[in-house]
């Protein structure tokens, strides 16, 4: 509508926001308001739909179309608006309560129908909203207020249960890394089909520093290691240490005394078992990767729905409402 | 064969005919069948399909039995008939499970050659009953329908067990005989449908010939019955199930109302076929979603809702319990949604294949909070159409979710239905919010109209930008609010809309007496049964009334007046006293109730006799 | 300091305070340790806790004020108190969100530190209250507490950010002062708390002493309020939660009954803490499991409940909606199960703080098919303890689920509680079937007993195999069965058995006059508003009773008697009607009802106010 | 009980059997009856659990205890009653409706905690019990009732879903194959953990032939290989081909010509990016593994609650009633 170019402002709404200070969901949505302003994005052709939970009140402070809506269904809402609305760009947000516990199954067949929608799971491996239960992500032993004596189950990795869903978009970054962050919202953005984003995020209230490895200035450079299609896996602060693959096992290797940047693996986004290998970088065996794991374009949903409707025109003509209800046998009484 | 000698024939005003056989018998299509010809002859024609749950249970057990009921008729008819006047009884399972029904002196065809030791020891009888006295009060003609078939279809060369399959043919053949019906429908049917296929189509016709002509021939049958046209409304006719009717009628809601339709579903019985129907409907810009379960569907119907779409969707008992939730998102936020409850026998698994109407308190009153909405029920199949429409329009015009309620009964049996005048259906005229509807700053997305109604203000529309969701929202602006006024201001304005809605349904009329001693109230399926025993009574001279109501919510406004003109009320329904507490509740009216809850409909005898009993002043 | 002149006391019997402030302020800690100062001097206790609903809102705002309610006195008290006698205002958000409720001419103890230019505009305060004559009606203390906190404490050497921290303690020790209250209680429980950290003890140990020294030095109050004793029964007493006690009634059934107790739950407000406490009984054989949803969690306790344990699982009203198709499973397979719904303000999120009474409908009438089950609803904090007791009874002995009522409300606040004498709680007499129950062949597991109750046969019983589920079952065998006349027969059995449940439950008495003019009924947390304004009238001399319905499905047998004996009645609810409707159309009452929708109690005003004008005719 | 060896028989119930003729669920239930007499199960100890579907009938026909539950909720219903009585032997019967569509979160979450009892999912890559709509596992372009122009979603590869979901242990099987199946089984029944078997069953009715690449003996050798642990991927009529792993792509090599069987590559069970790698073996690209994909053992969720328990009794003693009431501050009235 406004001719001038967007700026971050326009994307904020008039709410008070309601994040605890500190929290990292503050950093995201920095980020997206950039982001929306760089990609000068339209706010009323912008929808933003979320579960429950603090990340989900994300739709709150974005001054676009926003729909807050229950426990883990924000999905299947999403999933509807694209279908209806293919033209409107839809995101979701959700948390690692919302997405991965009640809401796995709604997040695992949007992904395999490939419905062409933005999904940013904020993870901060705690539910926060109901004040610091453990979440699916959250690590093994981990004492709260619901596992006094620490949690008992295996987390899920998301990003494995995004593959594991033939989702055709992948990727992961961290909430205060405001340049990678963007750059990954970007590729999300400019993404045909479900791009799945996992967010590392700081509940500083309930989980503080769960992330501190892979934040930490300190040491982060040793924790994470940044992918990127066609470049070798290298990390470390002094950039000399890489993944070595042997065989399907893979190992660090420091650069240097006959090891090359060409004994290192090479990412190759559009390789599913690359991907899920990476996906199995956990620290602190291995630097984190963060960065598009993988992505490969496959129909979307809602076109194709669209595009079964124009052959179904195509091929019966414009849908005749009294040819349909004078449809079967009829007879006539006088 | 010796030549046919005229039989006399008896005129009689409907029968109620009864297809019974194992699953694999083709009983579904001859009962199919007999209802086109008979509805195309000119009679008032209604029918109750009955399949098994199993779907391939093992062949000639009891699990294992179809049957289809036809009631056909000169006069105007709403059930498919209390009992039956002709039992086709295929082999022993289906003998054994439909003889209950037939009435003393009823026909009973019965196709002798599967009366095998084998196929008696299946159906669970501990003797054969074609011997002793087990038959000896209805009219038994013991046919060899499956030799008969398989000698009639010998010139098409066809293998013995595609022969024996049209054995369903002949027996229809013989049932047109005996109630004097012509051939040609089912004729042209058969050509038709077997097009490709013309050994078939020939075995099929010479099935079906050679069962009439053993009718007109046999010594067996000394009668031969007329019921004779029925004078039907002027119009184009057509058979239609609910299902069929509901699907057709979102789509025609969808046309009206210049939307395109989304169709959220999970798959359910008795509700499926409606997601079926509907996703051969693309070229009406239909959007059928099978979603992983009903959360997703209706989750995906709210968000298609959202964005402008007329959504909807539908399940039976235990998938309604599911959506419940997300239902009271579509209530708070406010946005129009159909809701579909094809009600089946529960509770839990139940009985999925049969009809209850178990369902009316959950849908009212089954979810958290106050949360409330519209609820209308369909009351026959063809009735499924115009419902789905008046929903449609009250779901829009009012932004609310709304209750359509149907049955397993309903939703697959048939009427004959007159086909309405596309060109003369209302309109449903729905004006989105295009400007800002607050001069002081931004949209007001719970800003109300005359109706109670807020914008429809959809995702795309430059300067509209609002937000939505299930927290409590403050009034005009639907910013989040915690404040306790607003709180049950919203829950008020909320009832109110809903309230109003009685002002789109009118006043119910009463048929029969206006006034007398008794009121007998139905709701959904079981007005057949109501209408016909009611219509009986008046005719007799009884001092009876009959209320059908369509809108469970809200009830209509000149209920209270209705109410007072009869001495005493009677309420029928397929559950135990759903709607009965909550009139009498509301109007503190000790109105009495009659109960079914075995997953089948009232008979008009049953009503006859509550009604009877109560006028008599013994109930 | 000036020197202590000793002030008049003057003598009330009831006072209600409210400590206001921002989340950070330590508001719920003054208001717990005020609490339990005046248990244990012996005054009657009810307090009302108010958290913002957002974890932590940013400071200053209207959204971040947390609040602390107690009411005390040397009566009988049921209820927090309609009003505030004394409000403590730490920052302008919590004037501003306080002030309302603050009678005329009450105490106002305002923290003048925080009344900056930027904490007014947080707080959305258009000018300074303090200023003008915004609080003309109030006797006003300005008292600098952070200054005053800071000052004290400096001994200590804390930083300023720890040092202002212990404000509230400051502002505790005043008001003990006020109300003549000893310190000692408050004292202890510091030293024990901050034990590893003395310099935090002694902190706040300075704060409180200076805070009492400066009531009793400082010019400013003219006055002290004594409020004596109470005269409660004899016995051992401690503070407790709904939620505390429903934990603990859970734990104690368990062990009445002897088995595990299995608890699947989802986190959500108001319900978590009842996971909370339960994940810490481990060493009571408590086994708590935090499922995917509140499906998963309830599936996981009709696992449990199969196996033989006492399962039971938690919810609010949008986790119960969810719930419902399962709750359907467990009352077709007739296995005992406890579903609690700590009910909080809808429809959908609504506000997930606030309490309300609005899931009656939902747990009694919310799911498909004819699906009744008991529910029994506690009327107070400690009553949690005993009504999980009673459920868990039921559930076993009946074979059923049973759904437990709490709210909000219930669930946080507090009274003091007589502690039960364990060896006088009545044991839960279990008996598993060990033994085949059929001479002529399989174990029928749907074999009913004098109760009309089925046999819990556990797996891992040699002989007793067989198989449940939620599809129509036969009568005794337990076979899936589509026999309707059985299928309504099983729907009868199951109702009669819910209704069976009355003869354990006994009538119940009716307080104040057993008949006249007016019967008010309450149910849940309605209980003490509705008792205090009754006992109120009766001591005024009016003619009312009061019904409270501990047990909303089945009704007692004797309720049409105690209905008989009132000219009208009175139903008070914190939803639109639910009770009322049921009541009405049951027994045919023109029962009269008071609503109240706003996320809060009753006060003992609205309720008085009510029956004044039922008595005199005008409502 | 008895003393005599139980045989199959003695675990068939009294109920007639509904399925329809030819069903691929009665070759799987008479394995499982032949399996629990070869392991001499208790029948008193054994209890099958199901959601809903045709599959889903399976515990009416095992004379043991059985649970026929609601639609996709068996996991939940098997885990209560595990943790509940963690000495039965609990078997979850499940559809690939049932357990991959309303059941799919339940399944994730259940796999993850690793409560020890066997799922098996009857993949018939349709609704059977609903007559015929397409399931998450058919192909994409299904026709059926619910997509007359052809299904659109991706299908899930169950397999990869339970990796995904960390199950520790993940198998394959066919229906019709008993012997293989047979083995499976008694994996399964070893297994201390969630054992995961993904049965490949036919449904005669609605979707017949959907397995014929894998089951018809003309053909099957071609496009099944047999996995076991240890051994290398052959297989083949002549069992002259192989699969070769070029990096993370696998490849079909035929033996001979230099090509041997140190060549091929060799399974793994503890490998978890192996098995992923071998589950997008598909048809007709590949043969597709039949066999232990993975098992690695790990602890039980119903043990680790009964540790907890343990513990806490250790540490605090066996809890004391009046203790609990009493805790707290208490007052004594006179
Ligand atoms: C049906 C339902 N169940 C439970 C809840 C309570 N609930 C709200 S948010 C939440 C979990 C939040 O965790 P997460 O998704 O990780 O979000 P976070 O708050 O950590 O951002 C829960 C259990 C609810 N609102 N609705
Ligand atoms: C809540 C609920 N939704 C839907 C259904 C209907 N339903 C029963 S089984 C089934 C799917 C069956 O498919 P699958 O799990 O693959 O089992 P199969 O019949 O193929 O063995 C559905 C949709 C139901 N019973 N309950
Ligand atoms: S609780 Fe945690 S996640 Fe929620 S707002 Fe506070 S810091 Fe953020
Ligand atoms: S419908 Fe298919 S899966 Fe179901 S019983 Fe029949 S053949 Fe088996
Ligand atoms: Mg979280
Ligand atoms: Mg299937």
């Amino acid at each position: 509508m406004t001719a001038v170019a967007p700026t971050a402002k326009d994307f904020k709404s008039d709410q008070e926001i309601r994040w605890c200070p500190g929290c990292g969901d503050y950093a995201i949505l920095k980020q997206m308001q950039k982001v929306m302003a760089d990609l000068k994005a339209e706010r009323h052709n912008t929808v933003f739909v979320s579960g429950i939970g603090c990340s989900s009140r994300f739709p709150y402070y974005m001054n676009t179309y926003g729909f807050h809506t229950i426990h883990g269904r924000g999905p299947a809402v999403a999933t509807g608006l694209k279908v209806a609305r293919p033209e409107l760009d839809v995101w979701l947000i959700t948390g690692d309560g919302d997405g991965l516990s009640i809401g796995a199954g709604h997040l695992v067949h949007t992904m395999r129908r490939n419905v062409d929608i933005n999904i940013l799971l904020f993870n901060n491996r705690i539910y926060g909203l109901t004040k610091g239960q453990y979440s699916p992500t959250s690590e093994v032993g981990k004492k709260t207020k619901s596992t006094p004596m620490g949690s008992l189950d295996t987390p899920i990795n998301p990003l494995q249960v995004a593959l594991a869903s033939e989702a055709a978009f992948v990727g992961r970054c961290i909430d205060v890394d405001g340049k990678h962050q963007q750059e990954m919202l970007k590729r999300a953005a400019a993404f045909r089909g479900t791009a799945f984003l996992e967010i590392y995020q700081d509940c500083n209230v309930y989980n503080h520093m769960a992330w501190e490895y892979a934040t930490d200035r300190k040491i982060k450079a040793e924790n994470i290691v940044v992918i990127e299609h066609g470049q070798p896996l290298i990390f470390g602060a002094e950039r000399n240490k890489g993944i070595h693959l042997d065989g399907l096992k893979p190992r660090i290797v420091e650069l240097g005394n006959g090891v090359g940047v060409d004994d290192l693996l090479v990412h190759d986004e559009t390789d599913a078992t690359l991907a899920y290998l990476l996906t199995q970088l956990r620290y602190p065996d291995f630097p984190e990767p963060v960065g598009v794991f993988h992505a490969v374009e496959r129909p979307c949903y809602e076109k194709a729905v669209a595009e079964q409707i124009a052959a179904a025109r195509e091929k019966k003509g414009e849908g005749d409402l009294k040819a349909l209800i004078h449809g079967g046998d009829t007879w006539i009484v006088e | 064969m010796p030549a046919a000698t005229p039989k006399p024939t008896e005129s009689v005003t409907s029968a109620t005919v009864r297809f019974a056989g194992d699953s694999g018998d083709g009983m579904q299509l001859a009962g199919t069948q007999f209802t086109h010809t008979s509805a195309i002859f000119g009679n008032d024609v209604s029918t109750l399909p009955d399949f098994p749950a199993e779907i391939r249970a093992p062949a000639g057990t009891l699990a294992g039995v179809s049957g289809f009921q036809i009631n056909f008729s000169s006069r105007d008819i709403h059930t498919p008939g209390d009992r039956v006047d002709a039992l086709i009884a295929m082999n022993p399972a289906a003998l054994k499970s439909n003889l209950a029904d037939l009435v003393e002196g009823g026909i009973l065809i019965i196709n002798v050659d599967e009366f095998t030791e084998a196929n008696l020891k299946r159906a669970k009888w501990d003797h054969n009953p074609l011997e002793g006295d087990t038959l000896h009060a209805y009219r038994v003609y013991e046919v060899p329908i499956t030799r008969h078939t398989m000698e009639a279809v010998k010139p098409t060369g066809l293998g013995a067990k595609e022969a024996s399959r049209c054995k369903n043919f002949y027996a229809l053949g013989m049932v047109f005989w005996l109630y004097d019906r012509p051939l040609d429908t089912t004729l042209g049917w058969i050509d038709k449908k077997f097009s490709r296929r013309e050994e078939i189509a020939e075995a099929n016709t010479l099935a079906l010939r050679a069962g009439y002509s053993f009718g007109d021939t046999a010594e067996m049958f000394s009668v031969q019955y007329a019921v004779t046209r029925a004078t039907l409304p002027a119009g184009t006719y057509r058979n239609v199930t609910g299902n069929q009717a509901l699907a057709m009628g979102l789509v025609a809601a969808a046309r009206l109302s210049d939307r395109p339709l989304f169709y959220g579903s999970y798959p359910i019985t008795p509700a499926s076929d409606i997601l079926h129907e509907l996703s051969s409907y693309k070229h009406f810009d239909v959007r059928t979603f099978q979603a992983e379960d009903e959360i997703a569907a209706v989750c995906s119907a709210i968000g298609a809702g959202f964005g402008g779409a007329l959504a909807a969707t539908g399940s039976s008992g235990p998938g309604i319990a599911l959506k419940q939730e997300a239902i009271g998102l579509g209530v708070m936020t406010e946005l129009p949604l159909l809701i579909i409850d094809v009600q089946r026998a529960g509770p839990s698994t139940g009985m999925p294949t049969k009809p209850e109407q178990t369902d009316l308190w959950q849908v009212l009153l089954g979810r958290n909070g106050e949360c409330p909405l519209p609820v209308v029920a369909a009351q026959s199949p063809g009735d499924c159409f115009r419902t789905a429409i008046e929903a449609a329009r009250v779901a829009m015009q009012y932004m609310t979710p709304v209750v359509i309620l149907s049955d397993g009964f309903l939703a697959n049996s048939s009427e004959p239905w007159k086909i309405p005048d596309v060109d003369g259906l209302e309109k449903i005229e729905i004006r989105h919010a295009v400007e800002n509807n607050n001069p002081d700053g931004n949209f007001l997305p719970y800003l109300r109209n005359e109706r109670g109604s807020r914008p429809w203000a959809l995702p795309g529309t430059p300067g509209l930008e609002h937000r939505i969701g299930g927290l409590s929202k403050d009034d005009r602006t639907g910013n989040v609010s915690y404040d306790p006024l607003n709180h049950e201001k919203m829950i008020h304005l909320r009832a109110g809309k809903v309230a109003n809605v009685a002002d789109s349904v009118g006043p119910q009329p009463v048929f029969g007496e206006p006034h007398g001693k008794l009121l007998v109230i139905s709701w959904g399926g079981t007005y057949g049964p109501v209408r016909t025993a009611v219509a009986d009574a008046v005719d007799a001279g009884k001092s009876v009334g009959h209320l059908h109501l369509r809108w469970l919510n809200p009830l209509p406004s000149d209920l209270t007046e209705v109410l007072d003109s009869f001495e005493r009320v009677l309420i029928c329904e397929m559950n135990s006293g759903q709607l009965q507490l909550l009139i009498r509740g509301r109007y503190c009216l000790d109105a009495a109730g009659l109960h079914k809850v075995q997953g089948r409909p009232f008979t008009v005898a049953e009503v006859a006799e509550r009604m009877d009993a109560m006028l008599e002043g013994q109930a």
